[in-house]
């Protein structure tokens, strides 16, 4: 965007954004009408931004486009796109059940990449880079072999006793509830120490995006007071 | 096993093409029809798109006819989102007829509406974190949750700097948490989660789940 | 076939193979005996209040892709869905379900449907359904905050794809007071989870969750699949470590990353 | 309060209780003098049932029992008088109602049961004969076998009847099925039940005493054919175990009607009746034994009048109730209470799934009633009876008490049983309360809370983003940020380099400020940017990044750099464009064909980029481009440039060797330092100090917000043990 081209434009953008981020921010106070204001606005934009980018996208280039403008084989395989595509739509209308199989195919693909992507993508990096760990050098600051080992011991454990801690299995004593077995409750408590660890160090993170964020919007309304407010008022 | 299969014709579909999708995973020469099936999905998750906007209209739309005390937010969320398709229709339209797109209107909307307004959301979360970690403890006081609030006060102790008095050793325990035992304990949960993963997708090839039956 | 395409499909047949042996083993009048997770038990108890009060129970199917991995944390909150709607079919309450992708949407209406006719609900006209919330994350996490705060909620079960975004889900629900279940498979979305709920599902629980809400012997045959390679992996690590320490570590570099 | 410790397990019980509360030992000897003892509801431990009062047991105490009354010189009822009176009192009041000629007074219980037995089935024979013609059985060897199923095999001859018992299975299962789940609707139809069955349903005088779902079995059914019955009868083979199940559940139903009965009863009857033995000389060979058995199980049940009676009718009914009422498989009753030994003895019986459930967990072994009834004369050796001989044993009294009271008829409760009940308990006691928001003041409190944190976090971030001088030192270089540098000045002009801008919108701010001195460096390199995004929003995030962070260099689309748009369908559309880009994105994001031009005109995989940055929020976005997209980068430097909440699950993949990521920028403090280090952008550096604030006034808060916590915990802790020692 030019801005020397559409300085309006962005002027009143800028101040829109500032008035929606305030309506934003009102919901520190307490959930209120000006923040729903807000949160439905962006809803439907979002909505009809991401409806638009789908269809520019995806659907022209991938369906339509080959459709029209296509060799023979490219207009097959789009016809063959374009029936499911047509029974999808059967689900807003009182024939549900028409495009049944036309969801069937995405359910299937989306198991087949569940399973597919759970063992490509995380079961074997992740065993390997369990396996893996004696040979890191896992300690940032640290060439001694030994504390290295030490810490790569210490990854292990924390992987294994984590899986363990999972463990679903149980026995059942009467009048009891079923518990697991000794070995496991004890594997367990390790484990849960490494989960609590792993979920303090990722809230830490979540936290520190959300507080960037934070600070880019505060010098945003600083800014917007200090460039345009300010104007604003000595013009007035 | 017992299977009730209602829906036979779409209940074949799902098992066939997840067993070929899968396959196309593991044995190369699977791999051109998995891709098919791929672009098959990416084109069907596009078309379901159209059809949840749809979806979204028409559950505000009654919403507004219901005479709901709340329809007058549905009544902006459905102008927003009829704005927004308008001006990003003409803009697609603008582009199809003189060619060259930089979809205009369509970045102001995003970048004057849709990005404001998700980076205040993001920014409000920091107060919404902050009163969950104040609160942690008085809702669960157990080994778990002293654990998980040790580890956050210690990670976020090693991110700032002070200039005046230097603690190099927070920023050392910081690095060694994060790479030492969150990293053991982000494996594990990965691992598992992996597992629960692929008895779920099972379950669907197998025919047990049948999510898409109507 | 490369030998790591062999070993994925041999891990495909194992897991396969340990469903049906265990499904077979507990389709008798076995109950799977299952380490108690309170959010279940709670959530039971939840479902039942709900009924009795006749208010409605809230469940958020998160915005995982259909078509992508994520949708695994979906699917298992569909089969939640339903087995929530069979145990409140007793009463009058409906299930409002929210999602945040749309072909999960249709998901969610065809399974609200589906178990309608199984327990026949239609014939009450119950108002249970589906809905699209928003299409981005965000949107989805403020558009479905509006289903949260209805005051004829009684229950939220957040299960399926989430990001950082799943705070604004589970504070809302909290400060509706109301009773809040809530399990993602992303591991950062779990752990705000785990500081705001009050009743999280952490690591891979959420994918227990149609065992522990009965929604047949296969959920609870896959518990038992997923415990026995549990303990394959945990072997199968210690036994990489000894081989690498005893210079095999080429081979099982070779085995699991020899490229698709 | 004074305690009275049980002699079993030594543990405090309260003086006024009978039975201890943990081993439910008595605490009370039945032999005792007192006479407050003449109760007869102390019988045994939990015996209640009998409705005959004591005076009437009395009459009908044997002659052992009399002698040890009159050594002991009480009037107490032992358990041995009250076997007696539950075989007369229990067993005759149902038995009664079947015979016409039952004499009431007899003393020797041995032939009274044996009669008992044969008078109920020649009334039983009797009732056949009303309604058919007395068919011999042509078997020669069952000719003892009573008239019913005299009648059933002789009619399975028949062709109609052949066909319809063929499938043995079958009618199994329907016998089950009759009984198991539809009887407590259809009321044991009589379709579906052996002929001499249907004698005792049609006495009156039964159904008088029948329970309510018993008594249901109306004329309608009576009138129904005995043919039928007989058709849908049994198959020879089937014969014991078909009879088990009418057999005993008949019975069992009137016992429990009735009165109960204590398990030692078993024994008398084998003791004192040998006739008994013969008894099943009219069953089918091979499994002769096993009806009287099981019908003498039943009697020998203990049996109590108390709520726990309702137990048996659900494992028998289990079918037809509820789910959540026949959950209580027989795996549950072990986890509710039954012991595992008494399990076991239960599993190798050859009896139906319905009649084990509703078996006695333990019967008493021969062993345990050899005092009682065998000739062998007792010593007491302890109690206030010590040294006196033919009287009752207190502990084998305990003992039987023990095995029988607590097991059989402990009640069958389910988890989700269990569930419902509190979910009942809690409903009824919110009826009585008066109705109140109970949560408003934790709501304002947290409501206060929300305020004050967002006052101080805006306050103090706002006063320090003002500051534009350095309050805090920049963060230390780590060596995953140098990597990153070494990588991008490695590039050759006009590289190739793919950037993927994979964030969500929301992280923009931090993002902005991460990869802003990133993008400025290589542009400054002479890289030539393609940029690609899995998310539908990233092709419009980087272009809003370039005209926002990089506005001094007013770069072209299609001169410095391409946007190549939004590939759908997430890892996988992903890995469709790491093998064919151009297949994948044949049009930039402006529509133009960006493969022509001459950066890409030579690119035909992933790996012919000289440089991957990915630029990212999330740790799954990461962890795909890692562990999918690295194998086929071949050779080319992979990087990231992330939000600090992926970096915990992303910097473990510079720490390997080898490396995964050849360089790392995570988060605010590391997009600060690359600032300090290239030069390069200060947008990072704006925010320093804000940042640090931020993370103070937090950690003050936390820190403030965990004493108070624990140390509320702590005091309302002491407060509860303080008030536990003062009680």
């Amino acid at each position: 965007m030019n801005i020397a081209t559409f300085g309006l434009a962005d002027f009143v953008g800028v101040f829109v954004g500032f008035v929606l981020t305030l309506l934003v921010f009102s919901y520190v106070l307490g959930d209120n009408a000006l923040f729903r204001v807000a949160a439905h606005i962006f809803v439907g934009v979002s909505a009809g931004y991401a409806a638009i980018i789908t269809i520019y996208d995806v659907l022209l280039p991938q369906l339509i486009y080959p459709l029209v403008y296509g060799g023979s084989e490219e207009k097959y395989l789009s016809i063959a796109l374009l029936i499911p595509s047509l029974f999808l739509f059967t689900k807003v209308t009182p024939w549900k059940r028409a495009g049944d199989w036309a969801m069937a195919i995405l359910v299937g693909i989306g198991a087949a990449a569940a399973v597919g992507g759970a063992i490509t993508g995380t079961l074997f990096p992740q065993t390997l880079g369990a396996i893996n760990s004696f040979e890191t050098s896992t300690s940032p600051n640290s060439s001694n072999i030994w504390i290295n080992l030490l810490n790569a011991g210490i990854v292990v454990l924390g992987t294994i006793s984590t899986l363990i801690f999972f463990h679903f299995g149980a026995r059942s004593k009467p009048g009891h509830a079923p518990q697991r077995l000794a070995l496991i409750e004890n594997i367990s408590k390790i484990g849960q120490l490494f989960i609590a660890t792993t979920f303090g160090v990722l809230f830490a993170g979540v936290y520190l995006a959300a507080l960037t964020a934070l600070i880019e919007r505060v010098s945003f309304l600083w800014n917007f007071i200090r460039e345009i407010g300010l104007k604003l008022l000595a013009s007035i | 096993m017992k299977l009730k299969f209602r829906a036979p014709l779409a209940t074949t579909i799902a098992i066939a093409v997840g067993l070929v999708v899968l396959v196309g995973y593991f044995i190369p020469a699977a791999q051109t029809l998995r891709f098919i099936f791929l672009r098959m999905g990416i084109v069907l998750a596009a078309v379901a798109l159209l059809v949840g906007v749809l979806n979204l209209i028409s559950v505000h739309f009654r919403k507004i006819s219901d005479k709901d005390s709340k329809g007058g937010y549905s009544l902006v969320l459905i102008l927003a989102l009829l704005a927004t398709l308008g001006i990003g229709i003409y803009d697609m339209f603008k582009a199809h007829m003189y060619g060259n797109p930089n979809f205009e209107w369509m970045n102001w909307i995003f970048t004057y509406i849709q990005r404001p307004i998700e980076t205040s959301l993001m920014a409000v979360m920091t107060v919404s974190l902050t009163c969950a970690a104040t609160h942690l403890l008085r809702r669960k006081l157990n080994f778990l949750a002293i654990g998980f609030f040790i580890i956050l006060l210690l990670v976020l102790m090693g991110t700032i700097s002070l200039s005046m008095i230097n603690f190099p050793i927070l920023e050392d325990i910081r690095s060694w948490i994060i790479h030492v035992p969150a990293l053991g304990g982000a494996r594990g949960l990965l691992l598992g989660i992996a597992l629960g993963t692929i008895t779920t997708g099972l379950r669907i090839i197998t025919g047990s789940d049948r999510p898409y039956e109507g | 076939m490369t030998i790591t395409g062999l070993i994925g499909m041999l891990i495909v047949a194992i897991f396969f193979g340990l469903m049906i042996i265990f499904n077979v083993v507990r389709s008798g009048s076995k109950k799977a005996r299952l380490r108690s997770i309170s959010a279940f038990t709670k959530l039971k108890q939840a479902i039942g209040l709900a009924v009795e009060d006749g208010a409605q129970i809230h469940l958020s199917l998160g915005r995982g892709g259909v078509t992508s991995p994520q949708s695994a944390s979906a699917f298992l909150g569909l089969s939640m869905m339903k087995q929530v709607m069979r145990i409140a079919s007793a009463g009058d309450s409906p299930i409002v379900a929210t999602t945040g992708n749309p072909a999960l949407a249709i998901l969610a209406q065809d399974t609200i449907n589906s178990t309608s006719k199984e327990v026949n609900l239609n014939r009450r006209g119950e108002s249970s359904e589906g809905k699209l919330a928003g299409l981005t994350p965000f949107s989805y996490a403020v558009g479905s905050m509006s289903s949260i705060r209805d005051d004829r909620v009684s229950a939220n079960i957040l299960a399926g794809w989430y990001g950082s975004e799943i705070i604004w889900l589970s504070e809302a629900s909290e400060r509706q007071n109301s009773f809040t279940l809530a399990g993602t498979a992303h591991l950062p979305a779990q752990a705000i989870m785990y500081a705001t709920v009050g009743e999280p599902l952490i690591g891979e629980e959420l994918f227990a969750g149609g065992a522990y809400l009965d929604a047949g012997s296969m959920h609870e045959a896959s518990l038992n699949a997923q415990d026995v390679f549990r303990w394959v992996l945990v072997i199968g690590i210690l036994i990489g470590i000894l081989l690498k320490f005893a210079g095999f570590d080429q081979i099982i570099h070779n085995l699991l990353v020899g490229i698709q | 309060m004074t305690k009275n410790h049980c002699p079993m397990c030594g543990k405090p019980n309260p003086e006024d209780s009978e039975v201890c509360q943990f081993c439910e030992a008595r605490l009370k000897p039945l032999v005792a003098s007192s006479s407050e003892e003449k109760d007869s509801s102390s019988l045994t431990p939990e015996q209640i049932p009998s409705q005959k009062d004591s005076d009437e047991q009395e009459r009908t105490l044997p002659a052992l029992l009399q002698d040890a009354r009159n050594e002991t010189s009480n009037e107490e009822v032992s358990p041995s008088t009250y076997n007696e009176s539950a075989e007369k009192g229990a067993v005759e009041d149902w038995l009664l109602k079947l015979q016409d000629n039952l004499n009431t007074e007899d003393d020797a219980p041995s032939p009274s049961t044996e009669e008992d037995d044969q008078d109920w089935l020649q009334r039983i024979r009797a009732l056949e004969a009303k309604d058919k013609a007395s068919e011999k059985s042509p078997h020669s060897k069952k000719e003892d076998l009573p008239q019913w199923l005299s009648e059933i095999e002789a009619e399975e001859k028949e062709p109609e009847v052949t066909k319809d018992s063929l499938a043995a299975d079958l009618m199994t299962k329907e016998m089950k099925i009759t009984f198991g789940e539809n009887a407590q609707e259809d009321t044991l139809g009589q379709a579906e039940m052996p002929d001499w069955l249907k004698g005792e349903i049609e006495d009156d005088a039964l159904e008088e005493k029948l329970p309510d779902w018993l008594s249901m079995m109306n004329a309608k059914e009576a009138e129904e054919k005995e043919p039928e019955a007989s058709e849908d009868s049994l198959d020879a083979d089937l014969i014991p175990k078909e009879m088990k199940a009418p057999f005993r559940e008949d019975t069992q139903e009137e016992v429990l009607g009735q009165a109960g009965m204590p398990d030692w009863l078993k024994e008398e009857i084998k003791d004192d009746a040998p006739e008994a033995e013969q008894e099943p000389e009219w069953l089918p060979s091979g499994e002769t034994e096993t009806p009287l058995e099981k019908k003498v199980n039943v009697f020998s049940q203990p049996i109590t009048m108390d709520d726990e009676m309702e137990d048996p009718e659900e494992d028998i009914f289990a079918g037809d109730l509820p789910k959540w009422l026949t959950e209580a498989t027989s795996e549950e009753l072990a986890e509710e209470g039954l012991s595992e030994d008494a399990l076991a003895e239960i599993m190798p019986s050859e009896l139906p799934g319905w009649v084990e459930a509703m078996r006695p967990v333990k019967t008493p072994s021969q062993n345990d009633l050899e005092p009682l009834g065998g000739e062998e004369e007792y010593i007491e050796n302890s109690g206030p009876l010590a040294g006196m001989s033919n009287i009752l044993p207190v502990e084998a009294a305990i003992n039987k008490a023990q095995k029988a009271s607590k097991h059989p008829f402990k009640l069958k409760v389910t988890k989700d049983q269990q569930h419902l009940i509190a979910l009942l308990e809690s409903i009824i006691s919110n009826e009585k309360r008066t109705v109140e928001k109970q949560t408003t003041p934790f709501i304002s409190t947290q409501r206060v809370l929300r305020w004050i944190v967002g006052l101080v976090l805006f306050f103090s971030i706002g006063i320090s983003s003002l500051y534009k001088g350095t309050l805090f030192s920049y963060p230390l270089h780590k060596k995953e940020i140098l990597s990153l540098i070494e990588s991008i000045q490695a590039l050759p002009k006009e590289a190739p380099v793919l950037i993927a801008f994979d964030y969500e919108p929301a992280l923009s701010g931090e993002m902005n400020a991460i990869t802003a001195s990133i993008v400025d460096h290589l542009m400054l390199q002479g890289a030539y940017l393609t940029i690609i995004s899995t998310s539908p929003t990233g092709p419009v995030l980087a272009e809003n990044f370039l005209s926002t962070t990089q506005t001094s260099h007013y770069y072209v689309h299609g001169q410095q750099y391409v946007n190549l748009g939004y590939i759908p369908g997430g890892a996988a559309g992903l890995l469709s464009f790491v093998i064919a880009p151009q297949n994948i994105t044949p049009l930039a994001f402006n529509g133009a064909d960006p493969w022509t031009m001459q950066p890409l005109r030579g690119i035909e995989s992933i790996s012919d980029f000289s440089l991957v940055l990915v630029i990212t929020d999330d740790p799954d976005n990461a962890r795909t481009w890692v562990e999918q997209v690295q194998p086929y980068l071949a050779g080319t430097p992979l990087t990231m440039a992330v939000s600090a909440q992926a970096e915990p699950l992303v910097r473990p993949y510079y720490e390997v060797t080898p490396r995964q990521i050849a360089g790392l920028v995570a988060g605010l403090p590391g997009g600060v330092s690359y600032e300090q280090l290239t030069g390069h952008g200060n947008l990072g550096q704006e925010y320093w100090n804000a940042f640090n604030i931020g993370v103070i006034v937090t950690l003050l808060m936390l820190f403030i917000s965990g004493i108070v916590n624990v140390g509320k915990i702590l005091v309302s802790k002491g407060k509860e043990n303080e008030k536990k020692e003062s009680a």
